[in-house]
């Protein structure tokens, strides 16, 4: 940890009646460590003031400050030759060709979702958005990887209820499509929910802002909704006990008004075009604090604010308050003193609120005033630049080893009947009564929504597309966490392979337990270093992403951190969108050839998990290599348009890959494969493609060239998925398998 | 046979953008002196029961497990008499 | 041909219904600025999907209240076409443009699917490249497409042929409520209606989202297509404006 | 200053989906005897005038204007004293 630089100590803003005495306990209480207060205090040359004690503790909050997570998150390669800015912005930018950019991010938000899930999961839209538009970027397809407990916990259906309108809502109001996503059931989560929002934005070169203020004189605007005191970190509790009387009351759940963000949305923009605005920074967590200070921060300028200024929604908010409170829809806009009328007056057209609420300043220093009198005075870089980072000790579990012993592999049974069970469970059955209630269209770009391997989306005016996957399986990343963090990014590059597509970059959502923990830290560091060996592998950098700690909640059996759980986010450039696979059958009479070779690996396998409660073993091999080849064959086939079906195995293997590919179009196939196992087992690096007949033998001498095992194991038709496993046939209509497919999740909920 | 009313209001301190929007467009529509406007949600629910004391708890206990989100949202339960006033 | 598409603060699909009309058919387009107190000289304006206002209240109320609307009107009193999609057909009724009201779906939840169209008349310049029975897959998505009134005036609209479009099962029989095939509920499977004078229609689902063949669907194009191609110009002698009390007929 | 509430409910004669879905949700979650269950909307509405003959000539024209759709909802005033009752 760095050294306190010892700046020349200005004199202590006023103590308030009002306000509470800042000690030691009162910092612990807002978070801050006894050695974190020491350092605050050597910054400062003397005792924070109240508002100083909340900015600071906002600021060095693990969520701000990722003082947990710092030293791994290096491990990330970040560079690439599309690569425009990585992480640290608001969002990740990659050139995407023809004068175009890609702007990306994914964030969590997870604990509010968990406490009020409509508007938890509604805010999580709004603020990925908002990150996405602070930067110049019009916002065109969205995803949402989401971790419900079982069903059966709970809450949990109106968690789940809740959950999926409050993404709707906020994304169809706000006019973007919810274009894919991920739905996973887990044990793990049943006291403590994942809701993972990503977004994706398009902008030319030239129009992409940063929120690097510069420029002294120049003036700080607020724009956008009025501040109240949502989400004050219990704040309002502290303060409260202060004033005699109020009860004091949990602080109030932040609002989504999407149809707020929409015209803000169309106001940044248009205000962007005067040429008038030198940054711009949306308010997320921390609000007017991380917004302000990061602005400045990464500018190395100093800042005056006057908060009398800020608009409130209700009166008698203190500048603490202001300066913590997480209202939502709100942006902090640095223009160019002498042009600010520009700016207001497109948000005055678009009916929106817009305030002048401070200045620029040369001295390096936050000065906090309200009504003439200060309420902080701090210096700006020690505070974000000297904010602590930890080395958490980390240890492995003391049962790892037995946690990787191969598993007695039970008798698979009747294999169709084995795959229909799998069907029947909501991990498995088709996911449409989500999508169904997201917008997947509006923007007229989606080429193919949810429901299949990876969404496309055209990019208009060029001939081309991007696609967009999120990936992760906590089972392999409980079992293994450096192989699950490796399986998630290759199951990504797949998944895009899968229409075409390559890689140009990810943004991940580092959700965890409680780092504290050195088994948790030892995860953390393990996932890190398995998606970073997969991203270098493969090409693919990170550009932005989010960490997610203290994911954990108290059981029978004491405190239960949530399984390791890094969910990725890789978008793909498809350069010359031409005819895509589908990723189910298309044609009777089609050859079905399986790209890759089993290897009959069942650790942590979704067979031994649903049907037999069996967590065990190691998970999957990961062979970079091997992916990156299956990557470019796919790629190739699909270039020369010789597939017209390809879908990539994952969880549940080949049995749940053949029939998901049935379903869709109803089209019933016959394969032929050596073992009732081989349709369980989960070995990575695997495709099943479909073509018309004349092109199996060119696609096998291409998958030769690429050194991926290719083998032709059956044909397209009929109403029956077939399975000739050895001398024995095993087959059910199609049409029950998907009926049982389409309902399994709407039954689970009791719908 | 009891009809009663429940009336359920965001809470006074969390933002309310549907009263907002209306509050403005009824400035718009030319009605001078429009102070607030909150938008809430109101059941008209009709009861077996004959017991006033019986269909307010139940009532009570309608709003805190499904007609009301207690954690953004305030609820009241009114008895009206027979002519619904 | 001029086209004109309505922008409402939380219009969201006015980009689409633009690039489909300027882009893919080549016809002179511009936005209608919600403040605007005149249509610009359009031929055909088009109220596009969204959430105007949020939807705050009813959709399309507060929207109904906007100064465009008022120029909207008389366009529409002159014979000038006016095309109301989701939001904008909301926007119709609650003009008062278009008979009946929207209610929440049946199943009280968002919607977005295809859904299959029977198209009830090709008399009108909306339909003008589309055949009666003729069916069309076209995507929805709206929470409020449950269409209702009261039994008397939807047996009038019947009467009148004012239905233009009813969802339909792919072979075009008729269903009434079916959670895939109506499932939104609509009163005797509406999906469109027009006024009396044929001059303005509303319908639910989006013919700008299957314009194009590269989006797997362009059913929608002979619908907007059409529209362009029947055009008549309108004659528009000078305009009364309307009285308050018409803002909400 | 008036404080009154405008409650807006679906015509008698129109079937209410959300109100059938809420009470069917009610006796799914045990409760007994709810015979019928109407949903609609609850508007508190605060203005400056102290008239109350003119508070509520005012309101109507609201309801009739904007805050209820009369082809299929019916609307009702209410004009409540100082302390909301
Ligand atoms: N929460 C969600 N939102 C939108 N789409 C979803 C969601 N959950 C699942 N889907 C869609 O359902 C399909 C199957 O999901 P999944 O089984 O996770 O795919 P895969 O196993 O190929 O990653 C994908 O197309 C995905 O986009
Ligand atoms: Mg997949």
């Amino acid at each position: 940890m760095s050294e306190p630089q010892a700046s020349s100590p200005r004199p202590a803003p006023p103590a308030r009646a009002n306000e509470p005495t800042v000690t030691a306990a009162l910092a612990a209480e807002r978070g801050l460590s006894a050695e974190e207060f020491e350092l605050l205090r050597g910054i400062l040359g003397r005792d924070p003031s109240w508002t100083e004690l909340g900015v600071t503790s906002a600021l060095w909050s693990e969520h701000c400050s990722y003082k947990s997570s710092k030293v791994y998150l290096r491990e990330f390669p970040t560079s690439g030759p599309r690569v425009l800015q990585g992480p640290g912005e608001n969002a990740g930018v990659v050139d995407v060709g023809h004068g175009w950019v890609a702007v990306f991010k994914m964030e969590s938000h997870n604990h509010p979702s968990y406490i009020e899930p409509y508007q938890g999961a509604a805010t999580g839209v709004g603020g990925i958005l908002r990150d996405i538009f602070t930067m110049g970027a019009r916002p065109i397809a969205c995803l949402d990887a989401l971790r419900f407990g079982e069903i059966d916990a709970p809450r949990m259906r109106h968690l789940i209820d809740g959950v999926v309108r409050g993404v709707g809502d906020y994304g169809n109001c706000f006019g973007v499509p919810t274009v894919g996503g991920e739905t996973a059931f887990h044990r793990c989560y049943n006291g403590n929910i994942l809701v993972n929002a990503f977004a994706l934005g398009v902008a030319r070169h030239d129009e992409i802002f940063t929120a690097r203020a510069s420029g002294a004189g120049n003036p700080i605007l607020y724009a956008g909704s009025r501040t109240g005191r949502d989400g004050i970190h219990g704040a309002t509790m502290a303060s409260e006990s202060f004033d005699a009387g109020s009860e004091s009351k949990r602080p109030p759940v932040q609002v989504g008004d999407p149809f707020t963000a929409k015209i803000l949305l169309e106001a940044c923009l248009a205000a962007m075009k005067t040429g008038a605005i030198v940054a711009i920074q949306d308010m997320g967590a921390a609000g007017l604090t991380s917004s302000t200070f990061e602005m400045a921060g990464r500018g190395g300028t100093g800042m005056r604010l006057d908060l009398e200024k800020v608009p409130l929604r209700e009166p008698g908010l203190s500048p603490y308050e202001m300066m913590l409170s997480e209202s939502q829809e709100r942006m902090v806009v640095l223009a160019r003193r002498g042009r600010e009328e520009e700016v207001e007056r497109v948000f005055r057209r678009w009916g929106l609120e817009i305030a002048e609420i401070g200045e620029i300043t040369e001295d390096g220093r936050a000065l906090l005033c309200f009504a003439g009198e200060t309420y902080a005075d701090i210096p700006i870089e020690p505070l974000t630049e000297q904010a602590p980072v930890y080395r958490r000790p980390t240890a492995p579990p003391a049962d790892l080893a037995a946690r990787w012993e191969a598993p007695t592999l039970p008798d698979v049974g009747h294999p169709i009947e084995t795959l229909q069970r799998l069907l029947d469970t909501p991990d498995f059955g088709s996911k449409r009564w989500i999508w169904r209630q997201y917008d997947h269209t509006v923007r007229t770009n989606t080429v193919r929504g949810p429901g299949g391997d990876a969404a496309v989306v055209r990019l208009k005016g060029t001939p081309s597309a991007l696609a967009l996957t999120a990936d992760v399986n906590p089972v392999y990343c409980q079992l293994d966490p450096e192989r699950g963090g490796m399986q998630a990014v290759a199951e990504a590059v797949r998944n895009l392979a899968c229409v075409g597509a390559e890689p140009v970059g990810l943004t991940d959502c580092l959700n965890f337990g409680n780092p504290q923990n050195p088994e948790v830290a030892w995860q953390l560091q393990q996932s890190v270093l398995g998606l970073s060996a997969a991203c270098r592998a493969l090409d693919v950098p990170v550009i932005s992403g989010n960490v997610s700690l203290y994911n954990e909640t108290q059981t029978d059996a004491g405190l239960q951190s949530i399984y390791p759980t890094p969910a990725v986010a890789m978008v793909g450039l498809i350069p010359l969108l031409k005819t895509l696979p589908e990723s189910h059958f298309d044609q009777a009479g089609d050859r079905i050839i399986l790209l890759g070779r089993d290897r009959e690996e069942f650790g942590g396998s979704a067979w031994l998990r649903l049907l037999h409660d069996l967590e065990q073993g190691r998970p999957p091999q990961v062979d970079l290599d091997t992916e990156r080849r299956l990557s470019q064959l796919l790629r190739e086939l699909i270039g020369a348009g010789l597939l017209s079906t390809a879908h990539d195995l994952s969880e549940g293997g080949l049995g749940i890959a053949a029939a998901e590919a049935c379903f869709g179009k109803g089209l019933g196939a016959r394969l032929e494969v050596s073992s009732p196992l081989e349709l369980f087992s989960e070995t990575q690096g695997r495709a099943l493609v479909a073509c018309p007949p004349a092109h199996s033998i060119e696609i096998l001498r291409a998958a030769e060239r690429h050194g991926v095992p290719a083998a032709e194991i059956g044909e397209v038709g009929g109403e029956n998925l077939e399975f000739a496993v050895g001398g024995e046939n095993f087959r059910a209509p199609v049409a029950r398998l998907e009926t049982i497919w389409a309902q399994a999740l709407p039954k689970a909920l009791g719908l | 046979m009891i009809q009663a009313r429940v009336t359920v209001y965001p809470r006074r301190e969390i933002l309310d953008p549907q009263g907002k929007a209306i509050g403005e467009a009824l400035s718009r529509l030319g009605f001078q002196g429009v102070v607030s406007v909150r938008a809430g949600k109101s059941f008209e629910i009709e009861l077996k029961t004959a017991e006033v004391g019986v269909a307010r708890r139940q009532l009570e206990d309608m709003c805190e497990r499904l007609l009301a989100n207690t954690v953004v949202e305030d609820y009241e339960v009114e008895i009206l008499d027979e002519d619904g006033r | 041909m001029k086209v004109g598409v309505v922008v409402f603060p939380g219009s969201n699909c006015d980009h689409d219904v633009y690039h489909a009309f300027s882009h893919v058919l080549n016809s002179e387009t511009v936005f209608l600025w919600h403040g605007d107190e005149t249509v610009q000289g359009c031929d055909l304006v088009v109220l596009p999907g969204g959430f105007a206002y949020g939807d705050y209240l009813r959709a399309g109320a507060l929207a109904a209240l906007s100064p465009v609307m008022a120029a909207v009107r008389r366009h529409a009193r002159d014979g000038g076409l006016v095309l109301g999609i989701c939001n904008g057909f909301q926007v119709l009724l609650e003009t008062g443009l278009l008979p009946g009201a929207m209610r929440r779906n049946q199943g009280l939840r968002f919607l977005c699917q295809d859904v299959y169209l029977r198209v009830e008349r090709n008399d009108l310049p909306f339909t003008s490249r589309l055949q009666v029975g003729q069916v069309l897959r076209l995507p929805i998505a709206h929470a409020e497409g449950n269409y209702e009134d009261a039994p008397e005036r939807l047996d009038a609209l019947e009467d009148n042929a004012q239905v233009v479009f009813r969802y339909c099962a792919p072979d075009g029989s008729i269903c009434a409520f079916d959670a895939e095939l109506n499932p939104n509920g609509a009163a005797r499977a509406i999906a469109g209606i027009t006024n009396p004078r044929g001059n303005v229609l509303g319908l639910m689902p989006h013919p700008e989202r299957a314009a194009e063949a590269i989006l797997g669907n362009a059913d929608g194009l002979a619908l907007l297509a059409g529209t362009i191609a029947s055009f008549a110009p309108s004659a528009s002698p000078p305009a009364a404006s309307p009285k308050a009390e018409e803002v909400r007929a």
